[in-house]
C-alpha cells in the first residue's frame, strides 16, 4: 500500500508539471500583463515601466520566466497578490479554513442525506416513499445550484429568518467558544446543503439502484438462508457492497466541491477559496489565480489518489501493490 | 480621503478600479456599477465635520429624538473589502468606507468641497509654504498622542521608494519628495518639524491647489515600528489591527466578510453613541432582502434599487449629490505615450455637427429615468454640479432631445442616405457605421443601456453597432488608442480639487478623446497659475466657466449624466447626514429606537 | 447481447418486426416508457419552438424599449418584459436557441472527440493507449469550471461569444467519454468476431467503425444524454457567473443572471422564473429520456 | 416437539405447493401443486432440466423467493410438524440456517465478497445462538476443518475471492451445517464446479449427512449424481412432479418418458466419445405453458393424441413409485381434465 501510494505520488509529478505549464501559458495569454500589478500604477513614465519590466524579468524569454515562477512555486513562494498586497500563501491560508469547513460539512450532509434516503428508497423500491425520494433527486439533479442558492436565501433567510444570509460566523462571538462554533455551523449549513445538492441527489440515486441490484445478488439469498434478519442484510451485507463504488466518487467530490464552491461562496458571501478565485479572475490577480488553479488541480489529483487508496482499503478484492 | 487625493491619483486608481469593477462580474457590488471608472466615490465617503451643519445635504435622518446611547449598527458594504485598512494603502471604495469609520484626517471638506480644519489648522501666505498646527491631546486607539511626527511618518512612507500603494502623487509636490524617493536624501526637505504640534510644509512651487492635493492622513508610528515600508501593505497594522484616530476602533476583522468596531472612549471630538458597528459584506442579490428584514442598517445602493428602498417600511432612501459624470467619448486622435503628445488626428468623427447631432438624438432624461430610476440628471459639462466651479446651464448649450434638429444637422453636414438603404452615408457617400463600445462586467443592464444609446442614433439614420468589451480590456484599449475603439462610453469621478487638467490637457494620458485645443489647455493652466488667479476662488471659477463653455461647444465627448449617490438607511438610525463630501462623523450616529 | 452480436452485424435499425432487432426492441421499450415519452415530447417542443423562434416572432429581440420596461405579463407580452423592455417570452425562445445550441454542439463535439480518442486508445492499446490515456487524465484533472472561467477570460473578444464557450467546454469535457469508450472497446475487442475480422485483414478503421463502435453505441448514447444536460447546466451556470455567453446574447443563463439584481429577484419574478422553470424541466426531461434510453437498451430490463 | 412422539412423521411435508409469477398481470405457475415428503436422515434428489421449477420450489420452501419475482399462491409446507408457510418473516428467520439450511449453485457469487469467510460462518452462529465472538471463531475454524479445509486458521481471515470454487462450496457447506440443521437443501451444489471437485463435494455432503443425520434435498439436473448419493428421487418437469420413487426403482425402471430421456443423456465417464442422447426442444416458458394436457406432450416421443387433452395426475403405479403419465392407468383422472 505504501509502495503504491508512493508510486502514485511520483506519478503525479509529471502531471503537475504539465498542468503548471498550461497554467503559466494561460496566465501569459490572459488579457493584460500578468505581472503589471507589481508596477506602481501611478507612474506612467514609460522609462520607469520598462525599467520595472526589466527588473521583474518580464523581458526574459518565456522559459526563463517559467523556470523562475515554478522554482519559487515549488519552494512555497507563490508571490504576492496584486490586489490584496499580501503573500498569496497568507491569503489562501486566511480563506482556506472556511472552504474546508464548508466542504467537510457539505460532504457530511451529502453522505448522511444520501445514505438515509438511498437506503430507504433502495429497501422499498417502487413505494410512494421511493417515488418521493426519486422526485426529489430528479429535481436535485435538474436545479442548478445557483438557482437553489438564491431560493434558499430568500426562503430561509428573508422569509423565515432561520439562517444568516452572509458570512461565515457572527463576528461578535469570542473565538473558540461553543457559541462561536454553533454560529459557524449555523452559517455554513445552507451553503453546504446547496453545494451538496447535486451530489446528494446523484449519490442517493446511485445508492438506491445499487442496493436494489445488490439485493438480487446470490450472497443476499445466502444471508437470508442463514436466517440473517432483513435489517442486517440491508445495513451490513448490501450496504457494505454498495458503499464501495461510492468511495470512487470521493475523487469526484473534490472536483465538485472546488467547482461548486465558486458559485456557492459567491451567492452566500461566504469568504472562502471559491470567492477568492472568482475575484482573482475578474481582478486579474495573477499570482492568486495561478496558485489557486495549481492548487485545485493538485487537489483533484489528490482526490483521485485518496479515492483509489480508499477503494483498496474498503474493497478486499482490490490489491494495491 | 477626503480630499487629499488629487485628481491625479484618482485617475491612477482608475486603472486599479477598473479591476475592482471587473470583480463585480462575479460578486457585483450594487454601485460598483458606476464606480468603475469614475474613480469611485471614495472622495465623498468621508466624515464631514461635526460642526458642519448639513445645510443643503439632502435628507436629514435626525429625528427630533435625543440621540440615545447603545445598540449595534450593522453597516452593509456590497463588495468584499480587500482588507487594506489604511488610508495610505487602500485600493477600493469598500475599504475606504470602512476606514472612515475608525480613522480621520487633519482636514476635511465641507459641502462645497472647501477644506476645513479637523485635527489641524493651517496658514499660508503664498500657497507654497503651509504651517499646520495640530490639536493637542488627540489620542490614537493605542493610547499614543497624535503629533506631527505621525504625519511626517506617513509622508515619508508614501514617498519611500519601496512604497507600493497608489498615493505618491499626493506627496510628490512637496519640496524634496522626489529626491527622497530617489534615495538622494534622508528626509523630505520640504517637511520641517517645528515642535510636536507644529509643522511647516513647503511645496516645490506655489499652486492654487497645493493644499487639496496634499496627503493629510497621519500614520501611527508605534504600530508600524520595525516594519519595512515594502512589507507594510501586508502587515498586521494594515490588515488586522489597524490603529486610527476615529470615534470607533477596530475590535475584530474576519477577512472578506465582516469587521467589528467598538467605541473609542478617548475620542477627541465627542462621545460615540453606538455600542458597536458591525460591517457586513452583503451580496448584491441579498441587499434588498437584508434591508427589508432589518438585517442591515445602512448600505450604499445602486440607483436602480432606489424605488424599492423608497417603498420599504423600515428603511429610507437618502440621496445626495455625486461627483461623477458619464460621457460618450469620440476618439479624435492618437496619443503617443512616450512623447506625451497627440501624434495623429482621426477624421471619422471630426465633424462637430455630427457629434452635435448625436447629442441631440439622445433623450437623456428618459434614458436616466429608465436605467438609473431617475436618480441623476443630464449634465452639459464635464464638471459635476456639486463642484463650485460648475458653470450654470444658462451659460451653456443644453442639447435637449431633438431628433429633428439632429437630422437637420446631419443633412447639413452631408451625412445623407444616398443609396436608399435607410442609413446615412458619410459626406463622401461611403458607408458610415458608428462603432460604439461599452464596458461589460456581466451585468445585463449595461448592455441594455448601451443598446438604448445606439438606438437613438439609429433613429436618426446613423447606423450604429454596439460592442460590449470586457471591462479590464476596455480601459486598456481606450488608453492605448486601440483602433477598435471609436465611440466609447465612460465616466470620471472627481475629487475635492476641481482641476480637470489630467483629463483634458492635450498632453494628458487620460485625455481619452485626444482632444487638442490650445485655448482649452491655456485656460486650464491659467486656472492653476497663482500669478493669475491669486487666492481668489472667483477668478479661478471664471476661468473654469470659460473653459466649460469651450468644451460644451466643441463636444469632444457627449456629457450624459451625473448621478446622485443613493444610500439606504434604516429608520431606526439617527444622526446620519450626507453631503457631497460623504457622510458625517460616525460619532454622531445613534440608534433612535 | 449475444443476440446482438450474432444476428445483427449490420445494425440496420429498421428490420422486419418478425426477428426484432435489438434497436427495434429498444424503440418499443422506449415508446412504452411514459415518462420518457412525455419528456421527449416536452424537449422536442422546446427545441422546435426555440429553433423556429425567428419564424414565430419577428420582433427585434435586441431592441431596448424604454417605454415598456418591467411590465408584468399581459396579453401583449405573455410573460411580461424585462428591465430593458424586451419581451420575456420572445427572449425565452431565443434564449433556448442559444442554450440548446451550446448543449447540442458541445455534446456533439465532446462525443465525437471522446469517441475518436477512446476508440483509438482502446483498439491499438500499448504505447498509443498509454499516451492517449495520460493525456486524457491530464484533461480530466483540470478542475472544469476553473479552466472554463480562465479560458473564457482569455478568449473573450477574440471569437464570437457563444462559440468560445462551446469550444472551451468541449476542449475540457471529452475526457470522460474517451475513458468510457476506451474501456468498452477494450472489452468488446476480445470477442471472437472482432478477432476474426482482424485476422481476415480488415483495416483498423473499418474494424472500429463497422464492428466495434456499433456495440459501444448504446453506451455512448446514454452518456450523450447525460452530457447534454450537463452542458446546458454548464452554460447557464457560467453565464450566471458572467463567464458564459456575452450578455447581449439572450440565453437561459443570462436571463437567470438578471435575478442577481435584488429588484428583479423580488419584484419581477416573471423575468426569471420562466427560464428557471424551463431550464429545470428541460434538464429533468433530458434525464428522464436518458433513463428511458438506458432502460430500453438494457437487455436485462423488461417492461 | 413431536419428533420424539412419532418417528414416522416425515421431517418435511409439502402439500399442493403452488408458486406463480405474475407476467402482464396474469399468474403463471412455476411450481404447480407439488406434493412430496422428506423423511429424516434421507437424501432426496430432485431432477429435471433447467427451468422446470426445482429451484423455485426449494426457495418456496425456504420462503426465499425474491420480492416481486414469485408468489406462493397456495399449499402447505409442514416442517417438523409445523406449518411454516404461514410463519412471519421473523419466525422464519429462526428456522432458516438453524433447522433448514441451504446451499446454492454458484459458490462464486453466493458468498459476500466483502466479508471474510470467518465472518460469514460466524454470522450464522450469531444469528441463532448467543455465542461469544471467540467461541464463534473457534467453532467456524472447526467447521471449516470438518469440511476438509486444512488451512482453516488462515481461511477464516480470507475473502471469498481468494478461494477456489470448490473451497467456496465447502465454505458454503460449513456454513449450512454450522447449526446442525435437520434439513439441508442443496440447490445444484456441484454444477458450477469441475468434475473432480464435484465428486469431492458430493462425498462431503454424504459425510456431513451421515454425521449429523440430516435430511438433504439435493436439487440437480444430473442423474448420475442422484444415482450416487440419493435415497429417493423426484423428477420434475415444468413445475410438476412427473415421477417419484426410490432411487433403485427409478434407475431400474424409469417410467415417465421424460425420465427415460433424462437417463439417456447421462454422460458416462468411460465413454466420452459416445454421442449423448438429448431431448428435443426446450422446456416451454411459463407463458407458453399448455394449460391442459400433459406439459411434456409436445416433446414426448411417445405422445398420444389424448396427451394434449387430458391432464395426467401423479399416482402410484407400483409401490413406492409414482408417475404422472397417461401411459399409466393410474394417472388418468375421472374427470379427464384438470383445470389449473
Amino acid at each position: 500500500m505504501l509502495k503504491y501510494t508512493l508510486r502514485r505520488i511520483l506519478g503525479m509529478i509529471p502531471m503537475l508539471f504539465l498542468i503548471s505549464v498550461v497554467v503559466f501559458t494561460l496566465a501569459l495569454a490572459m488579457p493584460g500583463d500578468p505581472f503589471s500589478g507589481e508596477i506602481d500604477p501611478n507612474n506612467t513614465d514609460p522609462e520607469y515601466i520598462e525599467e520595472m519590466r526589466e527588473k521583474l524579468g518580464l523581458n526574459d524569454p518565456i522559459h526563463v520566466q517559467y523556470g523562475r515562477w515554478i522554482t519559487n512555486f515549488v519552494q512555497g513562494d507563490f508571490g504576492k497578490s496584486t490586489r490584496y498586497k499580501m503573500p498569496v500563501s497568507d491569503l489562501i491560508a486566511e480563506r482556506m479554513p472556511n472552504t474546508i469547513f464548508l466542504g467537510v460539512t457539505s460532504l457530511a450532509i451529502t453522505y448522511i442525506l444520501a445514505f438515509a434516503m438511498g437506503m430507504y428508497a433502495g429497501r422499498r423500491p417502487y413505494t410512494p416513499g421511493d417515488h418521493f425520494i426519486g422526485g426529489f433527486n430528479y429535481f436535485g439533479l435538474a436545479i442548478p445550484s445557483y438557482i437553489a442558492g438564491v431560493f434558499a436565501i430568500y426562503l430561509f433567510s428573508f422569509q423565515l429568518g432561520w439562517i444568516p444570509f452572509q458570512g461565515s460566523v457572527d463576528i461578535t462571538l469570542e473565538k473558540g467558544t461553543l457559541d462561536y462554533w454553533i454560529s459557524k455551523i449555523h452559517h455554513v449549513i445552507t451553503p453546504a446543503i446547496v453545494l451538496g445538492l447535486l451530489s446528494t441527489a446523484s449519490y442517493t440515486q446511485f445508492l438506491r439502484n445499487d442496493i436494489i441490484e445488490n439485493s438480487r445478488k446470490d450472497f443476499v439469498r445466502t444471508a437470508r438462508a442463514k436466517g440473517t434478519p432483513e435489517r442486517k442484510i440491508y445495513n451490513v451485507h448490501i450496504l457494505r457492497n454498495s458503499v464501495i463504488p461510492l468511495i470512487t466518487f470521493l475523487g469526484f467530490d473534490i472536483v465538485t466541491l472546488v467547482n461548486g464552491a465558486i458559485i456557492t461562496e459567491a451567492i452566500f458571501t461566504y469568504p472562502g477559496i471559491g470567492q477568492l478565485f472568482l475575484s482573482s479572475v475578474t481582478n486579474q490577480d495573477y499570482p492568486v489565480l495561478m496558485t489557486l488553479t495549481m492548487m485545485f488541480s493538485f487537489l483533484v489529483l489528490l482526490g483521485n489518489l485518496i479515492a483509489d487508496i480508499l477503494y483498496g482499503v474498503v474493497d478486499p478484492r482490490i490489491r494495491l501493490d | 480621503m477626503k480630499n487629499k487625493k488629487s485628481l491625479y491619483w484618482l485617475l491612477a486608481m482608475l486603472l486599479g478600479l477598473s479591476l475592482v469593477v471587473a470583480a463585480c462580474g462575479g460578486d457585483e457590488a450594487s454601485d460598483t456599477d458606476e464606480t468603475d471608472n469614475t474613480t469611485d466615490n471614495t472622495e465623498q465617503n468621508d466624515s464631514t465635520d461635526t460642526n458642519d451643519t448639513s445645510n443643503d445635504s439632502d435628507e436629514n435622518q435626525s429625528d427630533s429624538n435625543e440621540p440615545k446611547k447603545g445598540g449595534t449598527m450593522v453597516f452593509g458594504v456590497d463588495s468584499e473589502p480587500e482588507g487594506l485598512f489604511n488610508w495610505a494603502f487602500y485600493g477600493i471604495v469598500t475599504d475606504a468606507d470602512i476606514i472612515s469609520l475608525f480613522d480621520e484626517g487633519l482636514i476635511e471638506y465641507d459641502e462645497n468641497l472647501k477644506p476645513q480644519p479637523n485635527l489641524a489648522t493651517w496658514e499660508t501666505e503664498d500657497n507654497k509654504t503651509f504651517t499646520f498646527k495640530f490639536k493637542e491631546g488627540v489620542k490614537w486607539h493605542n493610547g499614543d498622542e497624535l503629533t506631527v511626527h505621525d504625519w511626517v511618518f506617513a509622508l515619508e512612507t508614501i514617498a519611500h521608494p519601496d512604497y507600493d500603494g497608489p498615493r505618491y502623487a499626493n506627496v510628490q509636490t512637496i519640496e524634496g519628495a522626489e529626491a527622497y524617493r530617489n534615495g538622494e536624501a534622508d528626509s523630505i526637505s520640504g517637511v520641517e518639524v517645528i515642535d510636536d504640534y507644529t509643522i511647516k510644509i513647503t511645496f516645490d512651487k506655489a499652486r492654487v491647489n497645493n493644499l487639496t492635493n496634499l496627503w493629510t492622513y497621519p500614520m501611527n508610528r508605534t504600530a508600524f515600528e520595525g516594519i519595512p515600508v515594502a512589507e507594510m501593505s501586508g502587515s498586521d497594522p494594515v490588515r488586522r489591527n489597524p490603529v486610527g484616530l476615529g470615534p470607533y476602533k477596530v475590535e475584530n476583522i474576519i477577512p472578506g466578510e465582516s469587521v467589528e468596531l467598538v467605541p473609542f472612549e478617548d475620542y477627541w471630538n465627542g462621545e460615540p453613541k453606538l455600542d458597536k458597528i458591525i460591517v457586513k459584506v452583503v451580496d448584491r442579490s441579498s441587499v434588498l432582502g437584508a434591508l427589508e428584514n432589518g438585517e442591515i442598517d445602512f448600505i450604499t445602493v445602486h440607483p436602480s434599487m432606489g424605488p424599492q428602498v423608497e417603498k420599504m417600511n423600515n428603511a429610507d432612501l437618502v440621496t445626495y449629490p455625486g461627483l461623477a459624470y458619464y460621457y460618450v467619448g469620440f476618439k479624435l486622435g492618437k496619443f503617443d505615450n512616450e512623447s506625451l503628445e497627440i501624434v495623429e488626428k482621426y477624421d471619422k468623427y471630426a465633424n462637430k455637427n455630427l457629434r452635435k447631432a448625436m447629442y441631440y438624438a439622445i433623450d437623456r432624461e428618459t434614458w436616466i429615468d429608465a436605467f438609473f430610476s431617475g436618480y441623476g440628471k443630464p449634465v452639459n459639462r464635464p464638471v459635476p454640479s456639486a463642484h463650485w466651479i460648475a458653470a450654470d446651464d444658462s451659460e451653456l448649450n443644453t442639447y435637449p432631445y431633438d431628433p429633428e434638429k439632429a437630422k437637420q444637422l446631419l443633412d447639413e453636414a452631408g451625412y445623407v442616405d444616398v443609396n436608399g438603404d435607410g442609413w446615412r452615408e458619410d459626406p463622401n457617400g461611403d458607408e458610415f457605421v458608428v462603432k460604439f463600445s461599452h464596458y461589460d462586467v456581466g451585468d445585463p443592464q449595461y448592455e441594455a443601456r448601451a443598446k438604448a444609446l445606439t438606438q437613438y442614433w439609429n433613429d436618426i439614420g446613423l447606423k450604429t453597432e454596439l460592442d460590449m468589451v470586457e471591462v479590464n480590456l476596455y480601459y486598456e484599449m481606450i488608453e492605448k488608442d486601440n483602433p477598435e475603439i471609436e465611440v466609447f462610453y465612460g465616466g470620471w469621478g472627481t475629487g475635492a480639487d476641481p482641476d480637470p487638467s489630467a483629463l483634458w490637457k492635450s498632453d494628458a494620458l487620460w485625455n481619452y478623446t485626444r482632444y487638442d485645443n490650445p485655448e482649452s489647455d491655456q485656460l486650464l493652466d491659467d486656472a492653476l497659475d497663482i500669478d493669475i488667479v491669486g487666492t481668489s476662488d472667483e477668478k479661478r471659477k471664471d476661468l473654469y466657466v470659460e473653459w466649460q463653455k469651450i468644451v460644451n461647444e466643441d463636444l469632444p465627448m457627449l456629457y450624459i449624466t451625473e448621478l446622485e449617490e443613493t444610500v439606504a438607511v434604516s429608520k431606526r438610525m439617527g444622526g446620519m447626514e450626507f453631503a457631497v463630501s460623504g457622510w458625517n462623523n460616525p460619532v454622531e450616529w445613534y440608534i433612535a429606537e | 447481447m449475444e443476440v446482438l452480436t450474432e444476428k445483427n452485424t449490420k445494425q440496420t435499425p429498421s428490420k422486419p418486426p418478425k426477428s426484432m432487432s435489438p434497436w427495434a426492441i429498444a424503440r418499443r421499450k422506449f415508446v412504452r416508457n411514459k415518462l420518457a415519452m412525455v419528456s421527449s415530447f416536452f424537449l422536442l417542443t422546446v427545441m422546435i419552438m426555440s429553433f423556429l423562434a425567428p419564424y414565430i416572432t419577428t420582433i427585434d429581440i435586441t431592441r431596448v424599449n424604454i417605454g415598456q420596461m418591467s411590465l408584468p405579463p399581459s396579453g401583449e407580452h405573455w410573460l411580461g418584459t424585462d428591465k430593458s423592455g424586451r419581451d420575456v417570452f420572445v427572449r425565452l425562445l431565443y434564449g433556448g436557441r442559444v442554450s440548446l445550441t451550446v448543449g447540442i454542439a458541445a455534446t456533439a463535439l465532446i462525443v465525437v472527440f471522446g469517441t475518436v480518442i477512446g476508440s483509438i486508445a482502446g483498439y491499438f492499446g500499448g504505447v498509443v493507449d498509454s499516451v492517449l490515456m495520460r493525456f486524457t487524465d491530464f484533461i480530466l484533472n483540470f478542475p472544469f469550471l476553473v479552466f472554463v472561467i480562465v479560458l473564457n477570460a482569455i478568449l473573450f473578444g477574440k471569437l464570437s461569444g457563444v462559440w468560445v464557450l462551446i469550444v472551451v467546454i468541449s476542449v475540457l469535457g471529452w475526457g470522460g467519454v474517451a475513458r468510457l469508450v476506451r474501456s468498452k472497446i477494450l472489452s468488446e475487442k476480445e470477442n471472437e468476431y472482432i478477432l476474426a475480422a482482424i485476422s481476415i485483414g480488415c483495416k483498423p478503421s473499418k474494424v472500429i467503425i463497422k464492428h466495434l463502435l456499433p456495440n459501444v453505441l448504446s453506451t455512448i448514447i446514454v452518456q450523450a444524454t447525460i452530457l447534454f444536460a450537463t452542458m446546458i447546466v454548464a452554460e447557464s451556470g457560467l453565464s450566471y457567473l458572467g463567464f458564459g455567453v456575452p450578455t447581449e446574447v439572450p440565453s437561459w443563463g443570462n436571463m437567470l443572471s438578471t435575478s442577481r439584481d435584488p429588484d428583479v429577484m423580488q419584484n419581477m419574478p416573471w423575468t426569471w422564473i420562466p427560464p428557471a422553470v424551463v431550464l429545470t424541466l428541460t434538464i429533468l426531461s433530458i434525464n428522464f429520456i436518458g433513463e428511458g434510453i438506458k432502460d430500453a437498451l438494457n437487455p436485462k430490463s423488461y417492461r | 416437539m413431536n419428533k420424539d412422539l412419532d418417528k414416522k412423521v416425515p421431517l418435511l411435508e409439502v402439500r399442493d405447493l403452488e408458486t406463480a409469477f405474475k407476467i402482464d398481470g396474469q399468474y403463471h405457475n412455476a411450481v404447480d401443486k407439488v406434493s412430496f415428503t422428506v423423511d429424516r436422515g434421507k437424501i432426496v434428489g430432485v431432477v429435471g432440466e433447467s427451468g422446470c421449477g426445482k429451484s423455485v420450489m426449494s426457495l418456496s420452501i425456504m420462503k426465499l423467493l425474491p420480492k416481486g419475482a414469485g408468489e406462493i399462491l397456495g399449499g402447505e409446507v409442514i416442517f417438523d410438524g409445523k406449518n411454516i408457510e404461514h410463519l412471519s418473516e421473523k419466525e422464519m428467520n429462526k428456522i432458516r440456517g438453524k433447522d433448514i439450511s441451504m446451499i446454492f449453485q454458484e459458490p462464486m457469487t453466493s458468498l459476500n465478497p466483502v466479508f471474510t469467510i470467518g465472518y460469514q460462518i460466524e454470522e450464522v452462529l450469531h444469528n441463532h445462538f448467543n455465542i461469544s465472538k471467540q467461541d464463534a471463531r473457534n467453532q467456524s475454524i472447526k467447521l471449516l476443518k470438518s469440511v476438509g479445509i486444512s488451512r482453516a486458521e488462515q481461511v477464516v481471515n480470507e475473502y471469498p475471492h481468494q478461494l477456489s470454487g470448490g473451497m467456496r462450496q465447502r465454505v458454503m457447506i460449513a456454513m449450512a451445517i454450522a447449526c446442525q440443521p435437520k434439513l439441508l437443501i442443496a440447490d445444484e451444489p456441484t454444477t458450477a464446479l469441475d468434475v473432480t471437485v464435484q465428486a469431492q463435494i458430493l462425498d462431503l455432503l454424504k459425510d456431513v449427512q451421515s454425521v449429523n443425520d440430516m435430511a438433504i434435498i439435493l436439487i440437480t439436473h444430473d442423474l448420475g449424481v442422484v444415482a450416487e448419493i440419493c435415497d429417493e428421487v423426484i423428477v420434475m418437469y415444468a413445475g410438476e412432479i412427473v415421477e417419484r420413487s426410490d432411487v433403485r426403482s427409478l434407475f431400474k425402471n424409469p417410467k415417465h418418458p421424460y425420465t427415460q430421456q433424462l437417463m439417456n443423456s447421462i454422460p458416462k465417464l468411460d465413454a466420452e466419445e459416445e454421442k449423448l442422447g438429448s431431448i428435443k426442444g426446450i422446456v416451454p416458458s411459463l407463458k407458453e405453458m399448455p394449460r391442459v394436457g400433459c406439459k411434456f406432450a409436445n416433446r414426448c416421443p411417445k405422445a398420444m393424441p389424448e396427451c394434449t387433452e387430458i391432464t395426467p395426475v401423479l399416482a402410484e403405479d407400483e409401490k413406492g413409485h409414482e408417475v404422472s403419465c397417461l401411459l399409466f392407468e393410474a394417472s388418468k383422472t375421472e374427470e379427464g381434465t384438470k383445470i389449473t
